[in-house]
């Protein structure tokens, strides 16, 4: 079955080259993708995943301000009743050149399900999302349909 | 709102000006007429655009880098800390007030000040206000430009330029297309119309600010004839407003021929195109940014990316060159990493400053194959905009004749698909409906399937995605790995 | 002794050997027969001259650092260290160990163990033996050179090549003139014959040994001709003694026309010279050493002439490329400043790889005006040995027709002085008794003239010296102060 | 009065251009300079400071041996008789790139009287000569003549 995925760049962020190749990567790999392209809102990307039943939404930021633009996502998300859908968020996600652990901590700690830097492999990308998504297909979907 | 080339007449700009200046509550400080005393006031080696031609009298290429942060004593200490290494200092703008979001630029600054670190990419001029923007230029000894993306600049204009900043980048199409996703073309163009016009205002009253088109588009994979005809129809947009010292830029791409012959072609085509739109009163100068794609995240690496842009910089005689940093790859740099940066360059410039980049056929060849396919898409533009060149770039854009690779910008078509040939200059792959003259078209298929046979493969999408990543991978072609 | 250009009988070399293996007590370990399987069991791409050969045809410019410390182990660490960002390794040998010290090269390894860190500035390798010679050759995955210095390199040669180097850099004028003071040149090119002729008979047993002569000499604004002059003369002596794999070298001195025309012309001429000699099976090959005079102190302006050095090596053709380290003003480079010289350096070759360096008649000039002055000195060299060249040699370096700027030893006229154009590049200002044509040194004065004027001074030793600072200082060419 | 320096490379150095600068700027400065070349020993030095009146002896260490070859370089002049005699040492003195105030101490330690780095302003070193030899000639010559 091909799984939908919502992908763009948040905020006011207009970096338009990464995410044209993440379109191409994740189409190969199998993915329904619905590329927002640039400069999206929080809720543009909920939007966009309610109406196309969407198993996980990817986030880039790769302008800096992806510590301020990402505050409250998974919140919204919840509230707007995407209860655990998948979360990954990459690229250069804080200002200045930092340790990659801290930068996860703090996407993390926002309740990102999986956070990257701008070098990751995007094989294992691909991998990552198939395995978040059939948890995410098996518990949270199951307790919908159960409900 | 009727689109056109022509002046914008005192009393329609001066009631325009009334309305932007209540965009933001800082724009009511600004006053015309201080801003030129002020102006005024400055010495002579604070004058951006006398900075420049001096060192384009003299033959020198100028170094400038990019900075710029949330607050303004961070700001002034991160100049202070880098007019050492350079000739010309920046000041970068946050991407908030880029797109005007004047408010979360405020929140920027807020937490930036909690944080006792820039979380903002930028400075923001605008939250900041005309009496901040002096005590910036005040704070330092060379001249500074105001350097962003903004599609509607005109507030941040009216304050850094009566704040005492002498030099304004950007441009209708080079700080829409890439910078922007649903502003249209009209829009950016009339308002960076009015830019000029204030520019032009300025000069009017004996001061020059200078203007620089932003020549590296997307910074990926752009082949010089396009970033050339952008600069050159935002140059005669300005000159028809009343600037008069314009530098027109480019990207570097990384073959050195291309790169040389991109630098030479493209003084010698703005010059030919202003003079024959009727001016010539104008300074004209060239910029030429290192390579402006993604860099290897080695931080020696990435000296070696800056040090080729500042050899062929220097080579190219471009009038300046904008520096990167070993930290491109990951972040906003630190003040020490801009610094390395900026020293490495100067090490490069000087040790060049004296060569000569031997004149050959090669060099020759590509100088003239690039005035053909600007000339071939200029006067499609003329044509399309029956004389008007404000009204044939819009048009031209929709209709795919002006097309930015990889941008984000909706009016843009995103047909035109570039690749680097064998030796690695960008040639054009898919050409869209870029009206390129056929044998051109054919040199560059001939061009790409050289490479393509040495490479036992087809040209294709992946050819061209491994381009984009190749200097980040440590090659200038991305070849398949073997 | 009498010297002459003649292979070594064998009964002459075996038992000049005998004597040769007591110099030290590890020279008795050393067997011939044992050498040559040792060798034989290495795998191809651990044998020198079998990668460069492939480069070579690949057209590909390999990268190798310097390195060398007190101690195996630590040797050991910092070779496998480098490999993964090299191609080639070397192993520097001690400043003891190049002049036979080998009781103080002891004192030197006793007093590191102390100390807990390197205090010599190389491998001492003879000290060390042939058993650890081989530890080091076995401890990494790519082929490893000697790399010194050495005037009487006999010893030396015999327990690093019966360990397994298989490439061993050198020759009796560039390993006298610019590291001894004293030793004669008859002497030291008598001890390079047996050198080579050790390297013959291994060649004899089938196993290839790569010769390098050391191109640079002082690495201080060597005019090419003169460095190509001894280049091609250990050429010569080496293939004589039955050498088959020589690799000639320049060290660049930063005009870019001057370095590509200096490496084609090197070639060119070197071949040329070889055949004409009667050979025809050699494997001819070339290296290109970085700036090799004074470097900046700053490390990033550094990493520009590290970068420099790789561009050019590369759109040269250069084989191989010697790479400097961030550190080289300082001191003996850690093996993380030496991985960012060797990093900066690939991302440099990676990106000037597939380029071609424009014919032009700039550099057409520049090749044949190099091949010119080298036939003249040459050509009085042969003259001078009556047609034999290490004859010829030694007594050319007694007229002052070999002469090498700024060397330390006795044997050396030292009347030639270079100074750079006014474009950087490196022209004759006194010749001393060098026999350039009169057309050419006509050329050289008015070349420097030309600068002289620019400056608004005489040339005179002082614009000598400030070129010796320039790189140093952040310029190419060493102007006065404004 | 045209005072008499000996310079020269220690040990086995054979690093000749700063050498011959050194030559060119003391003659320049004024003083008769007595250039030993490379690769000079210590008793070398001190010969030829004892044979010509030397009023200052400089070694030059460049290679990276400086901190073995300089050992007991004082204790060898005051033994030879020329008891506190200005001794400088400059170049590239030890193994490696070190802090410099470090390499001061080891070689103030051996009994140097001045330490240089590589990068030090030669008029500043003409400076000190004139400085520390007229010291010597007051204190050190003054107490030979007395004696
Ligand atoms: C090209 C470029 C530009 C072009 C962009 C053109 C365009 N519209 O696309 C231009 C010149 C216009 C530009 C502008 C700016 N830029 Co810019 N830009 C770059 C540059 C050089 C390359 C980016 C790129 O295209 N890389 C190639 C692509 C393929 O890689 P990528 O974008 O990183 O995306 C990959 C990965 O990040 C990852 N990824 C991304 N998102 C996600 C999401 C998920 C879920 C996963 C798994 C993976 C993933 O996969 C992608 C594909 O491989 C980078 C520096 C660098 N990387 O070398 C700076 C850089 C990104 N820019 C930067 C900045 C700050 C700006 C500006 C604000 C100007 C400024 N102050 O300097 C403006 C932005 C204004 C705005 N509104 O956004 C900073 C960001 C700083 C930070 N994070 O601390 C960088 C890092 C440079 C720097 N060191 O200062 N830029
Ligand atoms: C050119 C050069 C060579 C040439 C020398 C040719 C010749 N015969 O002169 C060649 C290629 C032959 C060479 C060989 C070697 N070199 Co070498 N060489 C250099 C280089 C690049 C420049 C030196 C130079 O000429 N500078 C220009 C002159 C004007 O400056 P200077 O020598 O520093 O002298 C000035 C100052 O030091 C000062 N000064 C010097 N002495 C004194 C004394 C006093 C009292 C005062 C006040 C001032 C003073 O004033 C001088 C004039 O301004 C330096 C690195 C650098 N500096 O960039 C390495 C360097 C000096 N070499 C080095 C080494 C180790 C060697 C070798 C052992 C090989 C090796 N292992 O790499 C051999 C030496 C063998 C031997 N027997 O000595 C190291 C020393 C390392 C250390 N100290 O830790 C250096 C620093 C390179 C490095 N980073 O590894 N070298």
């Amino acid at each position: 079955m091909q799984e939908t995925i919502v992908i763009g760049v948040i905020g006011s962020d207009c970096h338009a080259v990464g995410n044209k190749i993440l379109e191409n990567v994740f189409a190969r790999a199998g993915f329904n993708v619905i590329n927002l392209g640039v400069m999206v809102s929080q809720d543009e990307y909920i939007d966009a995943a309610i109406e196309t039943n969407a198993r996980a939404i990817l986030v880039s930021s790769i302008y800096g301000h992806g510590e301020i633009d990402c505050i409250g996502m998974r919140d919204r998300c919840t509230e707007r009743g995407l209860d655990g859908i998948p979360l990954f968020v990459g690229g250069n996600l804080v200002i200045g050149k930092r340790e990659f652990k801290d930068v996860e901590v703090i996407f993390k700690g926002m309740g990102f399900d999986r956070v990257f830097g701008p070098d990751v492999d995007l094989q294992h990308v691909v991998d990552c999302l198939h395995q978040d998504i059939a948890v995410y297909n098996r518990e949270h979907l199951a307790v919908e349909a159960a409900a | 709102m009727e689109l056109q080339n022509k002046k914008i007449e005192l009393p329609d700009f001066l009631a325009e000006r009334e309305q932007v200046l209540t965009t933001w509550p800082t724009g009511k400080d600004v006053k015309f007429a201080d801003g030129v005393k002020y102006q005024e006031s400055l010495p002579e080696h604070k004058r951006f655009a006398a900075v420049l031609k001096k060192a384009d009298q003299e033959g020198k290429t100028l170094s400038q880098p990019r900075a710029g942060v949330a607050l303004v004593d961070e700001h002034i200490a991160l100049l202070q800390g880098l007019q050492t290494a350079c000739d010309l200092l920046p000041s970068t703008i946050d991407a908030y007030t880029r797109l005007n979001r004047y408010d979360e630029a405020a929140k920027g600054i807020a937490k930036s000040r909690e944080a006792g670190t820039s979380l903002l990419n930028g400075f923001p001029a605008v939250n900041h206000g005309l009496a901040e923007c002096r005590r910036v230029v005040e704070a330092v000894d060379k001249p500074v430009q105001v350097r962003h993306g903004t599609p509607d600049a005109r507030l941040l204009a009216e304050i850094t330029l009566a704040g005492g900043f002498s030099a304004y980048e950007g441009g209708g199409i080079s700080y829409n297309i890439p910078y922007a996703k649903k502003v249209s073309l009209e829009r950016s163009i009339r308002d960076w119309q009015y830019c000029d016009r204030l520019v032009g205002l300025y000069e009017e009253h004996g001061i020059r600010i200078n203007r620089e088109p932003f020549g590296p588009l997307s910074g990926t994979l752009v082949p010089p004839f396009m970033s050339h005809a952008v600069a050159i129809i935002e140059g005669l947009l300005a000159l028809e407003q009343g600037v008069r010292s314009i530098t027109v830029g480019y990207g570097q791409v990384g073959n050195i021929v291309q790169d040389i012959a991109a630098i030479r072609s493209l003084r010698a085509l703005a010059d030919e195109y202003f003079r024959a739109a009727g001016f010539d009163d104008f300074e004209l100068t060239t910029v030429f940014h290192q390579w402006m794609g993604g860099f290897p995240e080695n931080e020696a690496m990435a000296f070696s990316v800056i040090s080729w842009g500042g050899a062929i910089a220097g080579m190219s005689g471009a009038t300046k060159v904008i520096v990167k940093t070993p930290h491109e790859a990951r972040g906003i740099p630190t003040m020490e990493a801009n610094r390395q940066g900026l020293n490495a360059t100067r090490q490069i410039l000087n040790m060049v400053q004296d060569q000569v980049f031997p004149a050959s056929d090669a060099l020759a060849f590509e100088v003239e194959l690039i005035k053909r396919e600007v000339r071939a898409v200029m006067s499609k533009v003329f044509e399309l905009g029956e004389g008007d060149i404000a009204v044939g770039t819009v048009r031209a854009f929709e209709a795919g004749v002006l097309d930015v690779p990889f941008a984000p910008a909706a009016c843009n078509a995103g047909k035109l698909l570039p690749v680097r040939d064998n030796h690695g200059a960008v040639r054009v792959f898919e050409a869209g409906q870029v009206p390129l003259p056929e044998d051109v078209l054919t040199l560059h298929r001939d061009l790409i399937a050289e490479r393509a046979r040495a490479e036992g493969r087809e040209p294709s999408f992946q050819m061209v995605v491994d381009d984009i990543y190749a200097i980040s991978k440590s090659t200038l072609i991305g070849r398949p790995a073997k």
